[in-house]
């Protein structure tokens, strides 16, 4: 039943294959990897997701000519009494703007990463892993095709549950490494211990569907959705708002996101920047109507995003980790999308959900590239045999951090084209016209500006401090004079990661021709998908205003960090600067509030309740028994006449009740 | 009317010789008392009519059985235990029990036994020795064998018990 | 003539003494008087209720209940025999090896 | 059909053959008799595929059903009778699949007294297969306590340090729970005049008056077995000390024996009062599940991790069969089928490890996923599977159970569901963490460099019950339409009741 | 007067009293220490008298001017007396060469014993209870004495003695009393006589002292004090017959008086029965938990099973439950019978001189040296507990099935809790036997391991083919009077 010719376009009938283009990759790779190389690796995985874009591509086409949604059934998976849930691909705009979103930038990124990883896994010294790698990576395109081309709860479940193992294993993936060679484990359970939060939100948001609109299908459940009593639908809203507060790393759940940067770099920028941290996005967008049927569910979500965009800007300020800054703006960015989807704006949410993964994937990459270049420099000292005496307080080579942008500096000269693409990334996230980010970003603000001035005021902030530390990193990486021997061997790296890194460059650059505030395209297109909402319109001052704002904090970020420093300028501000660094000791809290407690409850149902009380009541009877045995015994005192006397006791008992009867 | 002053007369050395063959120190007295007691009731056998059983009493009961406690009491040499009473308790928990038994048994059995008439008289012949002989030897056959059986066992028993075994052949007892 | 419940009274009078008997004395011997003793209790209730219901079977009981007195005697007294030969006491209250 | 050579009485007794075999044998032909109880074992599992494929396709009803009289005294009737249903078909091939695996697992690990260890192990088989078969009370009872003897000896000769403390413990406490369920067996069986499960079915009227004690009889010996919170503390001693494949039969089915009798006979025969005492039960459950999960989080023993996480899983398969709704009592079914693969794998590895080690404290290892990769990545798919990760068998259980708890109007309120979901998120946890401290982290213990890689042996015990796993994982509908048949016959019976109550 | 009609119905016992007088004399002439063959008669004789009892089977009969009835009932007790006389002489023929203790009077004994108890079965008359009661316990006082010098055989003879003559005093009473209430001392005319107006006060007393009397024999709470000692002190195959034996003759006169002459009374004597049930099961498991020595323990399971037995017995009144106490009561004895007799086999397998091999931590390692002992030994434990697939757990089911029949759900339950009690002290004879390493001795004796194992194998297979069984004991019926 793969081909199904009843659907108006054979193109329709591929689509099971951006799931199956993936599992053959994985497949190949897991059976033959090891045996064929790297090169061969590489390239399976490599055509595996492009293939899948190709489908995704085709579907495209396929869409524009007749753009309502298809559902092309697959086979049957549950059915029990009344329940049913299928395996159906469900092919829309919505859905196919992010299979292309995710195979595409996710081709980019294998690309990118088969000489990344080349150079990783020998840095850390298993070359074994290169598979590994590839096969996990692979593993993810599969869960998230999964989860974007499902057609019903269930199934978008199984996807996002699927790309949160891959989270787990990729975050892991150098499982003996991180602080005391444990930490990278300990991230990636904590990443897959906090998303299964969110996934009980999730879960008990389908069972209350279920129960109230007796399926799992989107058509189903959004068409019942509208007629639904308010409370069930408020129920089932803000429980999927905890589920994407968990995958989008909102406030509360956000705190797994920044450990998950342990993960190699095309991790962090595929899984952790590009794709599977925006399925919340497109889990609120996709249950758009739902949402729009409860204000008081919506105004939830708005005000987490926004809340969270801006906190996580401040965070992203007091980092010197060169990948945890762009974690952080991560955050700041899915609440921007979270925010959006939030005022209703969801076509401005998926907008500045593609230009995100663009100029986000990039960044990452050419952090990657930063790192590559860094680590490489740190062999190169090593092969000179040497260290600097003016640099003693690195401390040996092992010690230095190749991700701690202290230790970087006047990159520019030795990376120019890393430097390049990284500058366009940068400018692009920090909002400056012309590039993508501008674009989406103001058409959240337009949003922000029609429902709520506050949340408006609060993005704007967000938005300068995004700036702000933009152009900090940018000061710290590659202006100003290298601050280590490292840092002054760094070399370019190899064409096959440069390249694709252009074209995310270039991506990023235009991104924002997607919907221009003339075309619309974008709009017109998800029309089909999400109903016609007002095009959000262009309002030159509030653009000015952002792009301002954008700009300052740039200039200012331009001020601080120019000259060489040896104490960060920003500790002046004191207690704020250690509560950015710090993250606001939010790990802490949840540590103190949640684990533990836990850990001393369980602590003591272990010790002292299972084996101390439970077990010792049920073992009390045997004890009790023995007792008796032995009370009992004693009258049993070899004297016969003692025997005659119990003997006597029974006789004139027995007469006694006779007797009294 | 004299009848029952006999009977008192009876009943009163009955329990006063049982109470001295209980109480008495000296395990000879038992003896001489508990005959003195089967004499008594051999009487009261008599008096209720049942002359064979009477003189099978006086014959078997108070001369042989009682000869033969006699014999071995001389024979284990007749030895007096000390005063002291080595089961707490027992003593006083006896005299109790003994107390609720006899009132018990005063409430449910002796005043329940029948009608408080005397005794009616006995028909003419009744338990004469013929009497006895007949239903012995007719109705009870059975019986009459099986107690043969039991003086068997209680011959075979005797000798088994008491027999000094001659030497066993060394090694008889583990033939592996 | 004497009613029957007098003889009955003194038959359960003879039985509680010989109880008491065993339970309080210690020399096995006497302990097997006294059981005599109740033995003879019996005997005379029998006797009595024969007499009552001028009917046969309770004497013929006793009879029965002397012989088989009789064979017990023996066998008791061989018992007590062997015991004092190896322990050269008849005291039951030191016969108690076996306890708990 | 011939009474001899019928199906069931096949399956059933077939393992006996095996045990006359081995008898003949001498102690030192080792590796024949493990050859015969292996050969044995498969040709059992190979005659319930047949009646898997003599089961006619779609049927509720009792099927195959083998009926003769066992003991008749006028009113005082007992029967051999054997029948199966979609659930029992399921649980038997359940037993009679991972017998061989645990057979084949105890290769190396039992050296031994091999000969008494395969007898024994034969015969517990067919005083499973018996239990999952037997349509006639006492001869359930029989075969019940039957798998007692076997289970026993093998804890308390083949055994860890504890392991005497543990065989009686483990015996003592199945032995109290099934007594009082005989004492309702007889009183049943006296007042309907008959011991037949479809007769007692039939006529429940007959015993309706006492029904209450009646199902607290039946509970206490299931709820022992199964085992449900606070009747529990049984089973970390018999895991913990049992050999390897003993932890894994007695994971595997015999707590499932438990389960099977809630649903055959508390469920069947007192619907109403399953219906009155579902909530009662569903909070047992619930506090099972959260309570294992927090209990095996803490453990230091790998074997007494997996032994409470078994508290909790089961804390679901209750939780679904209280529902009482299609959902929740398929699902459980299922789930029982699932704890039996994934736990009974999770016990392969264990054992594996321990057997090249010695140890099953966890702080004894860590990082060993580099020094045996292939282990590693089995291990974590069995820890996913009994994670219930989306994809794998753990899933499509603990779901259907979620769902059904929560909607089910007998239980009464969706709280029950929320908190046994919780369930959820903490057995990632603590699952988690066995695997990290295990095969993630730096390799620290220099001895743990040497640990040797899986053999083909062990990957031929794990690799069929990966395979089921990820049947029923990614296509789970062929056991569902086994199920569903008889699972909604069984969920009328009680819907109707629940509906006569209100 | 006697007719050869009465000699035949009578004669399965007549023939155990001759046969036993034979192997007296034949004794004479047997050397010292070749005591081997006067067992080998006794068994001869044995085996001839259970031919003709089993040929009786078919026609029931009433003998010697109504002293002695033959029924169903009368013929499968004296096939549990006779199978366990022949287990009896099985055990002793290899125990007394070992022990060093060949008297021939040994198996006279053993066969006067018997006699008694069979004459039990068939009594008809209190007279004949009374001297079928004497007969029976005369030789097994001296049986009990018979390893003197060994003071702890002494020891047990005394006690037995002195205890037993006590009880039978008690016995004696309750007839006069009986006797006293109704004129009559045979069965059927204490039936007759209870249709019009008696002396009910004395009959009660007079049934409750019978009862005590029989308490005693079965060792039922509080009258079972004798039976640790005694069974401890007494040479292991007497005990072994008597566990079985002597328990048999008490619930053959229990049964038979109370089920056919007294059912009348039921009502009054019910109660006594439960309480006297309750306290035997409860007493009698608690105990043996603390026991360490073998014989004890078996001892004091003796008593709790005589509990089992007398539940079943609670509801002899109601008429509906009538023959399913007495079927089930004699089922279980004979279940029983195999279970004990085997288990004393295991015991007399492994005593050793001087008392050694007598404590169950001595048991230790069985299972590896000697597979032939352990494996009927955990078979009589299980039975013994009542796990399926064994004889025991038929008697069980039996006997609380008659319990909850006749409405004594609450009596069924205690049996059930205690035999979970039971549970915890056979098992700890198969911890020993398989779990615990050691090295038991055990001197080679072909026949008891022979009645282990046969005692085994029917335990086992009785169980999986239980109907004759059961059919039997259900038609084993008292003679209706």
């Amino acid at each position: 039943m793969l081909f199904q010719e009843t659907i108006a376009n054979p193109a329709f009938g591929l689509v099971p294959w951006v799931v199956f283009f993936p599992l053959v990759g994985l497949v190949l790779n897991l059976l033959f990897g090891r045996r064929l190389g790297e090169v061969f690796t590489g390239t399976v995985a490599v055509l595996a997701s492009g293939a899948a874009f190709v489908v995704s591509v085709l579907l495209a086409l396929g869409l524009a000519a007749h753009p309502e949604p298809v559902v092309v059934p697959f086979l049957e998976w549950l059915r029990i009494g009344d329940f049913a849930a299928n395996w159906d691909f469900r092919v829309d705009t919505l859905s196919v703007t992010m299979m292309l979103v995710v195979s595409g930038v996710g081709t980019l990124i294998h690309i990118y990463a088969t000489r990344y990883m080349h150079a990783d896994v020998r840095h850390n010294g298993d070359p074994g892993r290169y598979r590994r790698f590839f096969v996990y990576f692979s593993l993810f395109i599969l869960a998230m095709m999964i989860l974007v081309t499902a057609n019903n709860y269930l199934m978008l479940f199984v996807g996002w549950e699927g790309v949160g193992l891959c989270s787990y294993l990729l975050i892991g993936f150098w499982f003996e490494k991180g602080e005391d060679g444990i930490g990278n484990a300990k991230a990636a359970k904590k990443a897959f211990v906090v998303n299964r939060i969110g996934d009980f939100g999730l879960l008990v948001a389908m069972f209350t569907m279920f129960w109230a609109f007796g399926s799992l299908d989107f058509d189903a459940v959004l068409a019942a959705a509208p007629a639904a009593a308010p409370g069930v639908l408020l129920v089932i809203t803000l429980l999927m708002l905890l589920g994407v507060t968990g995958k989008s790393a909102q406030i509360p759940l956000f705190v797994w996101l920044p450990d998950a940067m342990a993960g190699p770099t095309p991790v962090s920028a595929l899984i952790h920047a590009a794709t599977m941290v925006t399925a919340g996005v497109y889990l609120v967008a996709r249950s758009a109507p739902m949402f729009n049927a409860v204000p008081a569910a919506q105004a939830a979500v708005m005000w987490v995003g926004a809340i969270t965009a801006l906190f996580a800007a401040t965070i992203a300020l007091g980092q010197n980790d060169i990948k945890k800054v762009l974690a952080y703006s991560t955050i700041s960015q899915l609440g921007f999308m979270v925010a959006a989807v939030g005022m209703g704006a969801y076509v401005a949410g998926m907008f500045h959900l593609i230009t995100h993964a663009f100029f986000k994937a990039l960044l990452f990459l050419s952090a990657g590239s930063v790192i590559l270049g860094m680590e490489h420099g740190e062999e190169a000292g090593h092969a000179k045999g040497h260290g600097h005496a003016e640099h003693a307080d690195q401390g040996d080579h092992g010690g230095l951090d190749p991700q701690d942008m202290r230790n970087m500096g006047g990159l520019r000269r030795r990376m120019p084209v890393t430097f390049l693409v990284y500058l366009v990334g940068s400018l692009a996230l920090a909002g400056v016209a012309p590039l993508s980010g501008f674009f989406s970003k103001d058409e959240i603000l337009v949003a922000a500006s029609r429902s709520n001035f506050i949340v408006l005021g609060v993005l704007l902030l967000a938005a300068f401090f995004t700036a702000f530390y933009v152009g900090r990193q940018l000061m710290l990486v590659f202006f100003g004079r290298e601050r280590t021997p490292a840092a002054e061997r760094a070399v370019e790296s190899p064409a096959l990661i440069t390249v694709p890194l252009i074209v995310l460059a270039l991506l990023a650059a235009v991104g924002g021709a997607l919907n221009l505030p003339g075309s619309h395209l974008l709009e017109t297109w998800l029309e089909h998908t999400l109903g016609a909402g007002e095009p959000a319109e262009f309002i030159l001052p509030l653009a000015g205003v952002a792009l301002g704002v954008a700009l300052l904090g740039l200039f200012l970020g331009w001020l601080i960090y120019r000259r060489p420093f040896q104490r960060e300028p920003l500790e002046r501000t004191g207690p704020l600067f250690r509560a950015f660094n710090r993250k606001w000791w939010v790990d802490e809290a949840y540590h103190a509030l949640v684990v533990r407690p836990y850990n001393g409850i369980s602590r003591f149902l272990a010790g002292d309740f299972d084996m101390g009380f439970i077990d010792t009541v049920a073992n009390g009877a045997g004890v009790l028994v023995r007792r008796l045995s032995g009370w009992w015994g004693v009258l049993q005192n070899g004297f016969v006449r003692t025997y005659a006397l119990m003997v006597v006791v029974g006789v004139v008992s027995i007469m006694l009740y006779l007797a009294l009867r | 009317m004299g009848n029952t002053l006999l009977f008192f007369t009876f009943a009163v050395v009955v329990v006063g010789t049982a109470l001295g063959m209980v109480l008495s120190r000296n395990s000879i007295y038992s003896a001489l008392f508990l005959v003195l007691n089967f004499a008594t009731v051999a009487l009261l056998y008599v008096q209720l009519g049942a002359p064979f059983i009477a003189m099978a009493q006086v014959t078997v009961y108070a001369g042989a059985i009682m000869v033969l406690f006699l014999f071995v009491i001389m024979l284990l040499g007749a030895e007096q235990l000390t005063e002291q009473e080595p089961l707490p308790g027992q003593r006083i928990a006896a005299l109790a029990l003994g107390g609720v038994f006899i009132t018990a048994a005063t409430v449910s059995i002796v005043l329940r036994a029948g009608p408080l008439a005397p005794l009616p008289a006995p028909a003419a012949g009744f338990a004469s020795p013929l009497d006895v002989g007949m239903t012995l030897f007719t109705r009870y056959t059975l019986p009459f064998e099986a107690t043969s059986a039991i003086l068997l066992v209680a011959m075979v028993g005797a000798i088994v018990l008491t027999r000094v075994d001659r030497p066993r052949t060394p090694g008889a007892g583990q033939k592996e | 003539m004497a009613p029957l419940y007098y003889y009955i009274g003194l038959s359960v009078i003879m039985f509680t003494i010989g109880m008491l008997g065993v339970l309080l004395r210690r020399n096995a011997i006497v302990i097997f008087m006294s059981l005599e003793l109740m033995f003879n209790a019996a005997n005379l209730a029998f006797i009595a209720f024969s007499r009552h219901y001028q009917n046969m079977n309770g004497q013929m009981f006793v009879f029965f209940v002397m012989t088989v007195a009789a064979a017990e005697v023996a066998v008791g007294l061989a018992l007590m025999v062997t015991i004092f030969r190896t322990r050269r006491s008849i005291d039951v209250d030191q016969i108690n090896s076996m306890k708990g | 059909m011939n009474l001899l050579f019928h199906p069931l009485t096949l399956v059933t007794f077939l393992p006996l053959v095996g045990v006359l075999i081995i008898a003949f044998l001498s102690e030192s032909q080792r590796g024949l008799i493990r050859w015969v109880a292996l050969g044995t074992s498969l040709a059992t599992f190979g005659v319930s595929l047949w009646v898997l494929s003599l089961f006619p396709a779609g049927s509720a009803d009792m099927q195959l059903e083998a009926v003769a009289p066992w003991l008749s005294l006028g009113t005082f009737q007992v029967n051999y009778h054997l029948g199966v249903d979609g659930i029992s078909l399921l649980l038997l091939l359940l037993t009679t699949f991972l017998t061989p695996i645990s057979i084949l697992s105890s290769w190396t690990s039992i050296n031994e007294r091999v000969k008494s260890f395969m007898i024994f192990f034969l015969l517990l088989e067919t005083g499973m297969v018996g239990v999952f078969l037997a349509l006639d009370l006492v001869l359930f009872y029989v075969f019940w306590e039957f798998t007692l003897i076997p289970m026993y000896f093998l804890i308390g000769i083949w055994g860890g340090e504890r392991r005497v403390y543990a065989a009686v413990k483990f015996f003592l406490f199945t032995l109290s729970g099934s007594l009082l369920m005989l004492l309702a067996i007889l009183y049943m069986g006296i007042s309907a005049g008959t011991f037949d499960w479809n007769a007692l079915l039939a006529n429940r009227e007959a015993f309706a008056g006492a029904s209450l004690w009646l199902f607290l009889a039946f509970a206490a010996a299931f709820a022992i077995k199964v085992p449900m919170w606070p009747l529990h503390t049984w089973l970390p001693d018999a895991h913990v000390e049992a050999p390897t494949p003993g932890s894994v039969i007695l994971a595997g089915v015999m707590l499932k024996m438990g389960a099977y009798g809630f649903l055959r006979f508390n469920l069947a025969l007192f619907p109403e009062v399953s219906v009155r005492a579902a909530p009662w039960m569903a909070l047992l459950a619930v506090i099972g599940i959260l309570y294992g999960a927090a209990v095996s989080y803490m453990q230091r023993d790998m074997k007494k991790l997996v032994a409470y996480s078994s508290v909790s899983h089961l804390g679901f398969v209750i939780l679904g069969l209280f529902a009482l709704n299609a959902q929740g009592v398929a699902g459980s079914v299922l789930q029982m089928v699932n704890h039996g693969l994934s736990t009974g794998a999770l016990f392969l590895v264990v054992g594996m490890l321990y057997e090249r080690t010695h140890t099953r404290e966890m702080a004894a290892y860590g990082g060993v996923w580099k020094v045996v990769p292939v282990l590693g990545a089995l291990m974590l798919v069995i820890v996913l599977s009994s994670a219930g990760l989306p994809g794998l068998n753990g899933f499509v259980g603990e779901f259907t159970i979620l769902l059904g708890a929560y909607g089910s109007q007998i239980i009464g309120s969706p709280w029950f569901g929320v908190a046994a979901t919780l369930g959820v998120i903490l057995a990632a946890v603590y699952l988690l963490t066995l695997f990290e401290k295990v095969f993630l982290g730096p390799l620290r213990n220099p001895e743990r460099r040497a640990l040797a890689e899986i053999t083909p042996r062990e990957l031929a015990t794990l690799i069929p019950l990966l395979l089921v796993i990820f049947w029923i994982g990614l296509y789970p509908k062929f056991f569902f339409a086994l199920l569903n048949p008889s699972v909604e016959k069984l969920v009328a019976l009680v819907q109707t009741a629940a509906v006569a109550m209100r | 007067m006697i007719s050869l009609a009465d000699i035949y119905a009578m004669l399965p016992v007549i023939v155990m009293l001759v046969w036993g007088m034979l192997v007296l004399l034949v004794d004479l002439a047997v050397p010292a220490g070749r005591k081997g063959i006067t067992a080998v008669i006794a068994v001869v004789g044995l085996a001839f008298s259970m031919g003709l009892t089993l040929a009786q089977m078919a026609q029931p009969a009433i003998a010697f001017n109504g002293m002695a009835v033959v029924d169903g009932f009368a013929v499968f007790l004296n096939v549990i007396f006779l199978a366990s006389g022949l287990a009896g002489v099985a055990l002793a023929y290899d125990y007394n060469r070992r022990m060093g203790l060949d008297r021939g009077e040994f198996y006279a004994l053993l066969l006067f014993s018997i006699t008694g108890m069979m004459l039990m079965s068939y009594a008809n008359d209190l007279i004949v209870i009374f001297l079928a009661l004497e007969l029976l316990s005369i030789p097994l006082y001296i049986l009990s004495a018979i390893a003197r010098p060994n003071p702890r055989s002494e020891e047990a003879g005394l006690k037995y003695f002195l205890l037993g003559t006590f009880s039978s005093a008690f016995v004696l009473y309750g007839t006069a009393l009986i006797f006293g209430a109704t004129a009559r001392t045979d069965l059927p005319g204490i039936v007759a006589s209870l249709s019009a107006p008696v002396n009910l006060p004395l009959l009660l007393v007079g049934a409750a002292l019978l009862l005590v009397g029989f308490g005693f024999k079965v060792a039922a709470v509080p009258f079972h004090m004798w039976t640790p000692d005694v069974y401890q002190g007494a040479p292991s195959p007497v005990t072994g017959f008597m566990s079985v034996g002597a328990k048999a003759a008490g619930f053959a006169a229990l049964m038979r008086v109370f089920a056919t002459a007294l059912p009348g009374i039921a009502a009054d004597i019910t109660p006594v029965l439960w309480a006297l049930a309750a306290l035997t099961m409860i007493v009698g498991n608690v105990i043996a938990v603390g026991q360490n020595n073998i014989k004890r323990m078996l001892a004091y399971s003796s008593i709790a099973h005589a509990g089992y037995m007398l539940m079943a017995f609670v509801p002899y009144g109601n008429g509906a439950v009538t023959r399913d106490a007495v079927a089930s009561l004699l089922f279980y004895l004979a279940a029983y019978a195999f279970t004990s007799l085997g288990a004393w086999a295991v015991v007399v397998a492994l005593e050793g001189k001087e008392g050694t091999g007598l404590q169950i931590p001595e048991y230790a390692g069985l299972g590896r040296k000697y597979p032939w002992l352990a494996i009927p030994m955990v078979i009589f434990m299980l039975s013994f507990t009542g796990i399926p697939p064994t004889l025991g757990f038929w008697g069980k089911f039996y006997l609380f099935r008659t319990a909850v029949q006749g409405g004594y759900s609450s009596l069924a339950l205690i049996g059930l809790l205690t035999s979970l009690v039971s549970a915890y002290y056979y098992l700890r004879v198969v911890v020993f036997m398989y779990f615990r390493a050691g090295e038991p001795v055990s001197a080679r004796s072909p026949w008891v391991v022979f009645t282990a194992v046969v005692s085994a194998a029917a335990v086992i297979i009785l169980s999986l083919l239980p109907t004759p069984l059961f059919t039997w004991a259900t038609q084993a019926l008292l003679r209706p009077q």
